[in-house]
């Protein structure tokens, strides 16, 4: 099945795929080429539509549109089985791995040779060793999966793909739960895979990855293919810059910051993961009134942790929050309520998940986490008129339409969304405010007003934390800078000294900045 | 006296295989529905059923085995309904069980009644319509040997043939589950389905096969209840059995074996409290029948809330698959 | 991936669910055609033991009573998304609530102390047999159902222990306590109306249909006006932004699953106080399983849920006439109706959504642009 | 026209005063939990009506309840339904008669198995369990070969004890240091209606060495009969005569005449001669007995035959008084 390297057909070629969900367009002209026996990357923020595409190259989503070749042969894969006929093997950024069955039975499944299990258990014990020897891929047959550590267990899923001869291995964010020692194993072994003639696709949002392992590499963003490069023509700050865009220019002038005392004061902050992955390590800054402190970073980095951190919404192990002279240690924790009661507001990376319910109408979510509070009823009862009235004075003041506080909340689309949260969270006049990604998924049109309530905000003396992923809007309204990568720090800057350049290079995890 | 008692002791072990017979063909019914990530409190609905059927064929053809069959196909076609609606059309499991668990109470009533006219029972079935227990060889040559020679007799012989296939399904459902490729598969989709589907295989196809199974073994189950241990149905004959097996299932952690403990230590607290019934124990008092008879429910809650054991249900359990 | 235009939500809140109802009868209907009787004539006769016969409109809402209260225990923990089917068993011991006031109480005070405590006593009973496997849920992390499942045996044992022994009325022949004194019962509503000098055919219809009604209307002020009601909604539709706007999550499950099996209790007011003048075994016969058809049907709203309940009721009733008048059908078939209903209502509920989406969108597609789209 | 008026007027009237009009005999019988057809004490009743149907050619109007509250729901429906005697089937439906018979004094009611209701128009069947019991006991004793006889229960109720206490003493009257063993199914009306859990109990009681077993437990005793058939053991049936659902097994059965009380009943009504109050049926008044028939002839010998029928005669005559356990609730053994 394989040509010989002159033909030079393609491994893979993808023809102006579209993929949506409802009404929400993953894959957009999705249109992409893989040379055969090359690591070829895709990056993308988080939503970038990445996985998508890599489901649909595996017959695990069907196309709305679009070509697929394999080797040259215009494919339709109905199914993974399909997709496993071609000689394609994935490993999911979640582990397709039963932790309570042993190596043997996960390497197994899908192709145990025969009714009995008997016969193939011996064949795959022979794959296995043959895998070992080949790639240096060693595991213990009869372990249980819960038992093992991460980084074999995705070499098992390495296995589960190639173990029938793939000639095409995608991997979706392969290095996300690994510890350095287990990534730079895994790229032994991708690099070993290579030069067995097995062309690889490398999915990560980890731009020094890319850098170290690829050939040549894909840009996603907003479902869109926005850039192809040889990995040795371009750079991590470049990368950085395609993923996270530049179509939001700013225009609002945001002015000098006329900063007071300081609100929020974080300690030497850190957290683990359920997972007993560190995902914060040592964190401390301080935001004063008056001052926007953007954080900037790829997605993943520790930020979404951060922000939970500080609501109140996710315990901790070391370290303390200082909030408005309050202070949170993981002995003395506080729930979102008392920390909501002090005068902190809190808009939500994920709006979906966190800031609305999307079931309720508008009024519903024009008081989630201030339903307790006496301007909405009196004693047990909520003032259905009263939350009304706030309602539609929220709606009129942020503009947000239609301006129907009965239509529920999935029916207003993600920018007006986003305005009812900005919206409820800022009318409480709050002393801090923690932001994540103010303006994903929103329009342009909606992203102006929001930064521009942004910054009456602060002017007005409010402390604001602000993270997103885009680092216009994080250069564009910060006052100062910091900069995360892998649950750390990676320094802090005021925002005249923060180029793109500069901020893009220690985003990437590259270069550590003096902290000023 | 002493020996008294240890006969005494072996004859409530020999009732507790004939009242355990059922609950162990539900559990295990139970354990491929629940493997392969299905809730299935509807085992008690097909249980009536096949009771139901069984004893219907059987009365009306005069042939055990068709009656046997019969009730089979009839819990198979409940397993389908259950599957369409948490399989194909991702219902709530939970509901559908309910659903069928009424449809069995209603349907084994009107139509017995209207077949037979007799308050919903079926008439009784002479002894060709029923399982016979069935005598070993050997039996009388061993009564002489002291200790064997009563086991032999009343514990491993003379039981009814399906007590016999209960115990049967046993090992056969721990080869299928851990021997066979379904097997796999089925412990597998019961976990983490994605993992199957990226491997290429059919959850839906496999998860339909789990509920047929299931149905299958609830058919025998219900044979067992009204032409085996019984002679003809009555109405609700079930009697919460498909509830205690659901709570063995549990109880056993999903693997047959220890399921099939679950099943006899269950049996056994029953065919206690009933020989047991208004004897007084010494230091106890009035043996507690009552306490003794919801014992499975309390162990089960108790297990589930973590404070005896750890119950460690299939992952994927209750939750329809979607790609 | 299948993705149907959404549903408007009148066609969802009505349409749908009439749909579903006449898919499930419709099966029964062919079920009874089968048994060899015409399913029009049954229905009719149902019709008329339900609502024409003297009488029958009260032993119809007394039913209907019955089926409120369960159906609201189910749709309580419905919307914190908790599957309470442990309504029989809340309902049992809610009975053993009542009855222990009205023994004990009734001798020797009057009806206007006693019929409160005793309705305070089975809602907190049933309170608390709903709250225990709540607080299993929410901190012990024990599946809802399953440990519903069992409270509803390890209820009935515990009853039939009392009834057959401490409880049980000394020298009766069956598993019972002896009857209330006259204060510990509730009035009966023909009495009360024929007092007034109206003509009202004898009927169990008590004063507990009076306390369904407030309780409807309690459950609607509960979910949708009160604070409570909003946090329980709230975790109900989602836990993750319950907990970002700072509700105690499992705190908001233990409070519904205990208003919930109070609901349950309540049932108890009707059949132990109302009607039995005794704790007597089984009363709650398959009430607190209906009530999961109840709330199904009734999309968990106080006024599809009375409907549901009426209908419900209507047919408990009517199907007690098919009885009189068919050989071949009894009223089991309203077991089998009922479990038509909660097939086609619960399981398969959506099956017929999509097609009637797109029928919809068919027809409706030129009459105006939806709002708001994204 | 005058004619057309008459039956117009006639016909109004007879719309209005309903019943009072033509009194037309309309009997209406409400059966228990178990069914007409519980091979044991409702079918008794059933096979009553059923001859009284037959001989009359009458429809009676008939009811099977399946909730506690129905039992009364059932005699209102029948009362509205123009029945003018209406027959209650066991001790449990005696709540519901006692209150619907003091609704509708105007028409006769019957109840079988109850005694201490008090109301004009109610008729009430006892019967004396107790001495059709101590004749299969004696017969039990004679048969039995291993020296021990087993009974069992249905609900654990004073009227099941009278049936078991009955019975040891026609044991006792044989062989008085025969073993009896006792069990009781249940505690609640399940108990009536549990052949399996039934066939578990004469499966324990013939493992401890019980070679007759008579059973007293409705529905629950299919199981006890089919128990002793399986194992080659004799069983006793109880209130219809049951020696044809295991022939050869069944030694004999406790006729207790509810078909009689019920045929009775009906006949009085239909003829004017109801009267009420407490009918008290023992072997003297043939309200019990024991069963002889083709089924049992070979399994009762003539010897047997003689000295049960001669118990028999000497009860009737009072010379044996069988103890009631309900007099005292106590057996005197």
């Amino acid at each position: 099945m394989q040509d010989d390297k002159t033909s030079a057909a393609p491994a893979i070629e993808l023809i102006d795929i579209c993929k949506s969900f409802g009404p929400v367009r993953a894959n957009r002209d999705v249109s992409l080429r893989v040379e055969p026996g090359t690591i070829h990357g895709i990056v993308g923020e988080n939503g970038a539509g990445k996985s998508t595409l890599m489901n649909v190259l595996y017959g695990h989503y069907q196309a709305d549109s679009g070509e697929m070749r394999v080797a040259g042969q215009a494919v339709i894969l109905r199914s993974s089985a399909d997709a496993i006929g071609l000689g394609i093997g994935m490993v999911h950024q979640h582990f397709m791995l039963v932790s309570n069955m042993t190596v043997l039975e996960n390497v197994m499944l899908g192709s145990e040779g025969g009714p009995l299990l008997r016969s193939g258990k011996r064949e795959t014990l022979n794959t296995l060793k043959r895998l070992a020897d080949d790639y240096g891929m060693e595991v213990d047959a009869d372990a249980v999966i819960a038992d093992l550590p991460v980084g074999i267990r995705q070499r098992i899923e390495i296995i589960k793909a190639i173990k029938g001869g793939a000639r095409i291995l995608i991997l979706d964010e392969p290095t996300g739960v690994l510890t350095p020692g287990e990534a730079d194993k895994l790229f032994e072994v991708l690099r070993a895979l290579q030069r067995n003639g097995v062309t690889v696709l490398l999915i990560t949002h980890k731009l020094d990855e890319i850098m170290a392992i690829t050939d040549a590499v894909s840009v996603m963003r907003h479902g869109e293919i926005v850039g192809h490069r040889r990995t040795q023509d371009t750079s991590p700050a470049e990368l950085a810059r395609l993923m996270v865009g530049r179509d939001v220019l700013l225009s609002v002038d945001r002015g000098s910051a006329n900063p007071g005392e300081v609100l929020l004061q974080v300690s030497e902050l850190a957290c683990t993961s359920s997972r007993g992955r560190q995902v914060l390590s040592d964190i401390s800054f301080d935001v004063r009134s008056g001052e926007i402190f953007g954080i900037a970073g790829v997605s993943g980095n520790g930020q979404t942790e951060l922000l939970e951190v500080i609501a109140g919404m996710r315990k901790f192990e070391a370290g303390s929050v200082a909030l408005l002279g309050e202070t949170i240690t993981p002995g003395a924790p506080k729930t979102p309520a008392q920390i909501r009661d002090l005068r902190v507001a809190h808009i939500p990376e994920d709006r979906h998940q966190f800031g609305l319910i999307l079931s309720f109408d508008a009024k519903g979510n024009a008081i989630l986490g201030y339903h307790q509070s006496a301007d909405y009823g009196s004693g047990y009862f909520l003032d259905e008129d009263a939350v009304a009235t706030h309602c539609n004075k929220l709606m009129s003041d942020h503009d947000v339409r239609p301006g129907n506080p009965a239509l529920a909340a999935r029916n207003f689309s993600g920018g007006n969304q986003q305005k009812l949260v900005i919206a409820r969270e800022t009318d409480t006049d709050p002393k801090i405010l923690i932001v994540g990604q103010p303006t994903r998924g929103v329009d342009v049109g909606a992203i102006e007003f929001i930064h521009r309530q942004l910054l009456a905000l602060r002017d007005a003396g409010c402390a604001i934390l602000l993270v997103s992923a885009e680092l216009d809007e994080i250069i564009g309204l910060s006052d100062r800078i910091m900069v995360m990568n892998g649950g750390r720090q990676m320094g802090i800057l005021d925002s005249a000294d923060a180029g793109r350049d500069r901020l893009g290079t220690m985003m990437a995890g590259i270069a550590e900045a003096a902290t000023p | 006296m002493m020996s008294e008692f240890a006969f005494q002791f072996l004859l409530t072990l020999d009732a507790t295989l004939r009242v355990a017979t059922p609950l162990i063909l539900c559990a295990m019914a139970g354990i491929f529905s629940e493997r392969s990530g299905i809730i299935d409190i509807s085992l008690e609905g097909k249980l009536l059923m096949g009771a139901f059927v069984a004893a219907t064929v059987a009365s009306l053809s005069g042939s055990v085995w068709l009656g046997a069959i019969c009730a089979i196909a009839s819990c198979v076609v409940l397993a389908l309904i259950h599957g369409f609606a948490c399989i194909t059309h991702r219902g709530n499991q939970v509901v559908s069980g309910l659903a069928i668990n009424m449809l069995a109470s209603g349907l084994t009533v009107t139509v017995g009644i209207a077949l037979f006219r007799q308050g919903g029972q079926t008439p009784p079935l002479g002894n060709t319509e029923r399982f016979r227990p069935v005598e070993w060889w050997f039996v009388d040559a061993l009564d002489a040997i002291p200790v064997i020679g009563p086991i032999y007799r009343e514990l491993i012989s003379n039981h009814n043939i399906l007590v016999y296939v209960a115990l049967v399904m046993v090992p056969v459902t721990a080869l299928l589950l851990y021997k066979t490729r379904f097997g796999l598969r089925l412990r597998a989709v019961g976990e983490v389905p994605e993992a199957v589907d990226s491997a290429g295989v059919s959850v839906t196809w496999l998860r339909y096969r789990a509920v047929i199974l299931t149905g299958l073994f609830c058919g025998l189950a219900g044979a067992y209840l009204s032409t085996a241990q019984g002679a003809g149905f009555v109405r609700e004959m079930s009697a919460g059995k498909g509830y205690i097996a659901l709570a063995a299932v549990i109880f056993g952690n999903w693997r047959p074996v220890p399921v099939l403990l679950a099943c006899l230590l269950f049996g056994f607290l029953e065919a206690a409290s009933t020989r047991l019934q208004g004897i007084d124990i010494p230091l106890i008092g009035e043996a507690p029948t009552q306490l003794m008879l919801a014992l499975p429910y309390i162990m089960t809650v108790l297990l589930l809330a973590g404070f005896v054991g750890k119950s460690t249900p299939p992952t994927a359990i209750g939750e329809p698959y979607q790609k | 991936m299948t993705s149907a235009p959404p549903l408007p939500r009148w066609a969802d809140v009505f349409v749908l669910p009439l749909i579903n109802l006449f898919v499930a009868l419709s099966v029964c209907g062919l079920i009874v055609l089968a048994l060899g009787e015409n399913p029009f004539v049954a229905i009719q006769v149902m019709i008329k033991g339900a609502f024409v016969y003297p009488g029958s409109l009260g032993y119809t809402l007394y039913y209907t009573t019955n089926f409120i209260f369960t159906g609201l225990a189910v749709a309580v923990a419905a919307h914190a998304m908790m599957f309470n089917i442990g309504g029989e068993g809340q309902a049992y011991i809610g009975g053993l609530g009542a009855g222990l006031v009205a023994l004990w109480l009734a001798p020797m005070a009057p009806l206007v102390l006693v019929i409160p405590v005793a309705i305070l006593a089975a809602a907190l009973f049933g309170a608390v047999w709903g709250l225990v496997p709540g607080y299993l849920q929410a901190y012990r992390g024990s599946h809802i159902v399953i440990t519903t499942i069992m409270f509803n045996f390890i209820a009935s044992a515990i009853m039939v222990w009392l009834l057959a022994g401490t409880l049980m009325q000394p020298g009766q022949q069956s598993p019972h306590t002896a009857q209330f004194a006259v204060s510990g019962q509730m009035p009966k509503l023909h009495d009360m109306l024929n007092a007034l000098s109206f003509n009202v055919a004898a009927s169990p219809l008590n004063l507990s249909f009076l306390l369904a009604l407030a309780a409807l209307f309690g459950f609607w002020v509960l979910i949708w006006k009160t604070r409570i009601g909003y946090e329980i909604r709230a975790v109900g539709q989602n836990p993750k932004a319950a907990h970002y706007a700072g509700i105690n999550v499992p705190l908001v499950i233990v409070f519904a699953l205990a208003v919930s099996g109070a609901c349950a209790g309540l049932m108890a007011t009707n059949e132990i106080l109302g009607v039995q003048h005794r704790v007597v075994l089984n009363f709650t016969s398959g009430y607190g399983f209906a009530g999961i058809a109840i709330a199904l049907m009734g999309r968990n709203h106080p006024v599809g849920i009375f409907f549901a309940s009426l209908l419900f009721g209507a047919l408990y009733q009517g199907g007690a006439e098919l009885d009189f008048e068919f050989q071949s059908i009894t009223r089991e078939i309203v077991l089998l109706i009922q479990g038509m209903i909660v097939l086609f209502s619960g399981a398969l509920a959506y099956m017929f959504s999509a097609p009637l989406a797109r029928l919809l969108a068919r027809v409706l597609v030129r009459s105006k642009p939806v709002e708001g789209e994204a | 026209m005058q004619n057309i008026l008459r039956i117009i007027v006639v016909g109004i009237f007879a719309m209005l005063s309903g019943t009072a009009w033509a009194e037309e005999f309309k009997p209406a019988v409400v059966y228990d939990m178990g069914g007409k057809f519980d091979k044991s004490f409702n079918e008794g009743v059933y096979n009553g009506i059923k001859r009284f149907e037959e001989e009359t050619g009458v429809k009676v109007m008939d009811f099977e309840v399946t909730n506690e509250t129905q039992r009364e729901q059932a005699m209102q429906r029948m009362a509205k339904r123009g029945a003018t005697v209406i027959l209650g089937v066991g001790f449990a439906q005696a709540d519901a008669i006692n209150k619907v018979a003091a609704e509708h004094p105007d028409k006769k009611f019957a109840i079988i198995d109850v005694s201490w209701l008090d109301q004009p128009n109610l008729r009430q069947y006892a019967f004396k369990e107790h001495e059709g019991s101590y004749l299969v006991g004696m017969a039990a004793a004679l048969a039995s070969k291993t020296g021990k006889v087993g009974f069992v229960g249905g609900m654990d109720i004073p009227l099941i004890r009278a049936f078991a206490c009955g019975y040891v003493q026609g044991v006792k009257k044989v062989k008085a240091d025969m073993d009896v063993l006792q069990n009781m199914t249940g505690t609640t009306p399940a108990a009536w209606n549990n052949p399996g859990k039934g066939a578990e109990l004469a499966q324990s009681q013939i493992d401890r060495g019980a070679d007759v077993i008579y059973q007293a437990a409705g529905g629950t005793g299919i199981g006890v009969i089919r128990a002793a058939a399986d194992a080659g053991k004799f069983s006793i049936g109880v209130d219809s005569n049951q020696n044809h659902l295991a022939p050869g097994s069944v030694l004999t059965s406790m006729l207790k005449r509810v078909d009689v009380a019920a045929y009775e009943t009906m006949k009085d009504a239909m003829s004017g001669k109801f009267d009420t109050g407490v009918r008290s049926l023992g072997l003297a008044e043939d309200g019990v007995g024991w069963a002889l028939d083709e089924h049992n002839a070979k399994l009762i010998t003539d010897d047997m035959k003689a000295k049960i029928e001669a118990a028999s005669a000497d009860i009737v005559a009072g010379k044996i008084t069988v103890h009631d356990y309900r007099s005292d609730s106590s057996c005197p053994n």
